[in-house]
């Protein structure tokens, strides 16, 4: 783990209030794995607090890509660093996706910003596997296709391919793969991971999710971030520690 | 050389930073940040006698300059503590004092017994004001019998130090410091969290699953002053001053209104190297404004 | 149209939006920001029998997200009040409520004797919570007893509704919210400020001539939500949510939590508009979210 | 009284550490004189949370002029602005100098920042009166001599004029004025006054000073801002209504 500053390298939006940072910082790039997260101090001073948690996006080289939609105080003011400015970053945290794992197939699966996560993936997997991307979003606005391939679309108002929700149309064309080949790497809402889980359960697909709990440090010293562990009923994880990527059938979501 | 070495009874500090109860852990997180070997020392979460599990989520929200928390005193309990986690916090050198929460007083006396002989720990804070616990926290620190009782009964148990951490939610702290000194407690920690919540309007649904929180962070940080500085005139014990800490400044600042040691925890969360960073330049103060000790700070303000 | 009224007792507000005692003086300096005419009333700076002159400076520090004041209680005195300031407050169609400090019991009375003659006043705010008068301020807010006297004695005198605002420095504030309830109060104003300080590590000097003063502003909105929240949950009695406050959301949090009104304090001196201007904001939400009456959020929690 | 958003029209460093804003706001600029001051909000947000008052030191036409240096978090923000963009601005505040008196010379007395209302007084005297401006500073760094004239300068260590303190420097001067027809105006910090006072008393010689004090509001509702009357001792005035400018025999310093 380091605390770094990192340079805003170029700043794009990429959509109403989604942006995509590049950012230099050797020390984070050369080290964070796709799933895993920094949390970034979005002002110096006491305002906002506590840092903000995002997941790497994307790594070239020195330089790592975090995608982000303004939500409240602290993503406008990252939203407003200039180039050539430092953002003060701790990373990397977190356990990312397994990349050891032998399926064939990786189908990625993302509700709303949840496909931040999904282009460095798909870079790493790119060689190794088929991939196929399944994103949904509220509107086309909210669909995000930075970085993915083989893309499947769902929106809840239909302007923009499936109109539904993104599970539905995965399981609308979940019979095109072979399932004993396949698995699934998930980001998004909670109630989405929870359909999801359910749906993987029943198919007996792999899967993992990423998971979201507001956090106070990001790195396991304050206890803020539980989830509740589907092994041990006393137990709970910490989804900046243990996770934020879970095996679905480790977590009651 | 300037000595940063502080004192509270026998135990000498070497300096005056220590880690809040709660905001580090069992310290091997923060370790990979913070040397501890260069700080005073560090003050676990809060130890039960059995594992607790804690609140469910959300447990913490931020809120102006500050932060709302109800973890529930998650922990993993005295015994797993011994076992598992003092063996890691022996590779450093530095005081290691143990925060206990209970519901009892007989709890109280049973964490402490189980760990009073280990070598490691140099001393115990009692946690009698965690907010957030149903089953008794509160009750405690709004007791002054209560104190008086759990501080008589800890220290009939062991021979270390016993520090009382304090609750803020009180209308008169020095009350609660004057009887932790005649019920023979070694210091007092001030302060604990405010006692604060905060609710979702859409929703209308608490923004913590325990409705409920502790309050910390910059914000707190004028009130926890007042209460070190009211303990400081009218009680004769170490006070070790908590609450908003984010730089060397605040460290002075509780020290001259009384402090004799201070504490950092939210701040950990947001720079977990804070502490470290803060001793050169409490080094530098004392080069410039021509102090040798800073123990000569500790209640040296000017009324 | 939304309706936006609120009622304590039988006094109907236009809007749940009031400015808080001390905050805005007597209204002349906020009405040239603030059309008074639109908001629910304004709270006068606390009056006392005779004129004072408060304290030397410096009386305010900014802290983090928030500020101490240490005013000691300037003001004109109730005669010059009756006499030049009334007059001007007349204009306006808004609920002048009387905020009036005291020393002992009966300069409580005479004040309320003294003005409840005057038309314009549409109720009295008992500050029996102000901790900068050494000679009783902070002792009333914090003793049952002092409490339910005032509320009685002054109610006494008086035909018009009798707020008491209560001291957050205690450890339960829900007591005296009962307290005033059981002496006949009508209603109860929560929070005022909470005690703090700051010092000057240079000077090793308070940075208040008076040392400790009050604490104000969004740092203390938790706290405040809380203890309201308190209220709401074990007396029945009208609450007025004091504290933090800076947004039209503010104003929401605390109906949510239980309170009838609210009033603004801090936030007039860096928007004096804002009072105005959260009006249509709030209008606006019962839109979106259905409601006809605002009122039906007061204590509208889910938990 | 006016709240509005003043735009930056520029900025300068005028030595380190010591900036000088030209914003753009008519309401402002058209209604201020000198020795008023405006109040600004640093950041949109709690932090820091209260406003900061500056004295105007000079308008033209729409545009007025800020001269300060940073102190602390506050004008450490201001001084970030960048050109085109808003501060939120409350004015005009106080009472400035009184620019109706019938002394043929004013003496300009400043004291390091407190050089900054007199840019204004200048032009506005310059038709009027013969202006004498005496500025003290720690260094020469501390000596800003922007739209003032016939300037005398001290410095504590020598390092630019007279090397001693700028009421020193008048002493010396002061006998090369007619004192029968001279005015003193001055601004700096509380010592200094303390010290002009006693002098002009002494001399006979009129005299305003501008005080300042910490401020909540600026505008007379906190009563945050007291000044000891000197001819009621029952009775506080407010800096920022009653002044900030006050005929020394007014106050006790
Ligand atoms: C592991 C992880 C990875 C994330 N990756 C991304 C990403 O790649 N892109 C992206 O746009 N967002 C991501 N988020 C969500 C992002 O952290 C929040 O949108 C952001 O914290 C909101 O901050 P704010 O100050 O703008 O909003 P505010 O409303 O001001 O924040 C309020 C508080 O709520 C917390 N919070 C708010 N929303 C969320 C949320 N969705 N999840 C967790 N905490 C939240 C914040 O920590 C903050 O303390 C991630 C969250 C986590 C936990
Ligand atoms: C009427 C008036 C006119 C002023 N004009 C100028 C000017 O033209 N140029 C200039 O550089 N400065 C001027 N000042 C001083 C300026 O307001 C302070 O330097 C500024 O408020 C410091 O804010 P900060 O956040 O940088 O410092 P901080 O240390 O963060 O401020 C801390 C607090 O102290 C108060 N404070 C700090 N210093 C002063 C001070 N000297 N006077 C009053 N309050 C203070 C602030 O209001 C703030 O609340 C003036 C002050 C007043 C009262
Ligand atoms: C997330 C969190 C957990 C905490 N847990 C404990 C605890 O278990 N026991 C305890 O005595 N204090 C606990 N505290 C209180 C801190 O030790 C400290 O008293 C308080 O946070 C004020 O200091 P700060 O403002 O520097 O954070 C906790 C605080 C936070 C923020
Ligand atoms: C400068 C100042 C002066 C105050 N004077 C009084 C007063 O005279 N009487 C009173 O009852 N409350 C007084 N208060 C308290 C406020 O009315 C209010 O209870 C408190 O500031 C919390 O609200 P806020 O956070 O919105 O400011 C004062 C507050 C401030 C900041
Ligand atoms: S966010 Fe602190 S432990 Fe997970
Ligand atoms: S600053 Fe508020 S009255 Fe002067």
């Amino acid at each position: 783990m380091f605390i770094t500053d990192a340079i805003v390298e170029n700043k794009t939006e990429l959509e109403n209030q989604i942006f995509l940072l590049k950012l230099y910082s050797p020390e984070i790039s050369r080290n964070i794995k796709p799933g895993q997260f920094i949390n970034i101090r979005a002002s110096e001073n006491n305002f906002p607090l506590l840092r903000r948690p995002f997941s790497v996006c994307d790594v070239e080289g020195d330089y790592f890509f975090v995608m982000f939609k303004i939500y409240g105080e602290g993503t406008l003011y990252i939203s407003r660093k200039q180039n050539g400015e430092k953002i003060n970053v701790l990373g990397p945290l977190g356990n990312g996706f397994n990349l050891n794992d032998n399926s064939k197939t990786a189908l990625l699966v993302a509700g709303g910003m949840g496909s931040a996560p999904f282009s460095f993936l798909t870079k790493i997997f790119s060689d190794k596997k088929e991939i196929h991307t399944f994103i949904g979003g509220r509107s086309s606005h909210d669909v995000i296709q930075y970085g993915l391939k083989n893309i499947y679309i769902s929106t809840d108002d239909g302007s923009l391919g499936f109109k539904g929700n993104v599970i539905e149309l995965l399981k609308n064309k979940i019979n095109n793969f072979d399932k004993s080949e396949l698995k699934i790497f998930a980001c998004g809402p909670t109630p989405m991971l929870k359909a999801l889980k359910e749906f993987a359960l029943n198919e007996k697909i792999e899967c993992e999710v990423s998971t979201e709990c507001g956090m106070a440090c990001g790195f396991g010293i304050c206890q803020g971030c539980p989830i509740q562990s589907a092994n041990d009923e006393n137990k709970f994880l910490l989804v900046c520690k243990d996770g934020p990527v879970f095996n679905v059938k480790d977590i009651i979501i | 050389m300037k000595n940063l070495s502080v004192k509270i009874g026998d135990l000498v500090f070497r300096n005056p930073i220590l880690l809040a109860s709660g905001t580090v852990g069992y310290g091997n997180e923060i370790s990979e940040f913070t040397d501890l070997n260069k700080i005073g020392g560090i003050v676990t979460k809060s130890l039960s006698l059995k594992p607790r599990k804690g609140n469910p989520p959300p447990r913490v929200v931020e809120t102006a300059s500050g932060m709302l928390n109800a973890i529930g005193l998650a922990n993993v309990g005295v015994e797993e503590f011994a076992k598992n986690k003092i063996p890691y916090l022996k590779k450093y050198d530095t005081h290691l004092i143990c925060n206990i929460a209970a519901s009892s007083v007989e709890e109280y006396v049973e964490c402490t017994k189980i760990l009073t002989g280990e070598e490691k720990i140099s001393a115990f804070e009692i946690n009698v004001s965690c907010p957030n616990v149903k089953d008794g926290g509160l009750e405690f620190g709004n007791n002054l019998s209560a104190v008086a009782k759990i501080t008589e009964s800890v220290k009939a148990v062991t021979n270390k130090p016993i520090i009382i951490k304090l609750s803020p939610n009180v209308a008169k702290i020095s009350e609660f410091a004057k009887v932790v000194k005649d019920s023979g407690g070694d210091a007092v920690s001030a302060i604990n969290t405010l006692v604060g919540t905060a609710f979702n309007i859409r929703t209308r649904k608490p923004k913590l699953f325990n409705v409920r929180g502790g309050l910390s962070g910059p914000a707190i940080k004028p009130v926890a002053l007042a209460k070190v500085l009211e303990i400081r005139s009218k009680v004769d014990i170490p006070i070790i001053g908590i609450g908003g800490i984010t730089s060397w400044q605040d460290v002075i600042e509780f020290m001259i209104v009384g402090a004799t040691a201070v504490q950092l925890g939210t701040i950990n969360f947001i720079n977990p190297k804070a502490s470290e960073l803060m001793i050169k330049e409490l080094e530098q103060f004392l080069i410039e404004e021509n102090f040798n000790n800073i123990s000569e700070l500790i209640g040296s303000y000017i009324i």
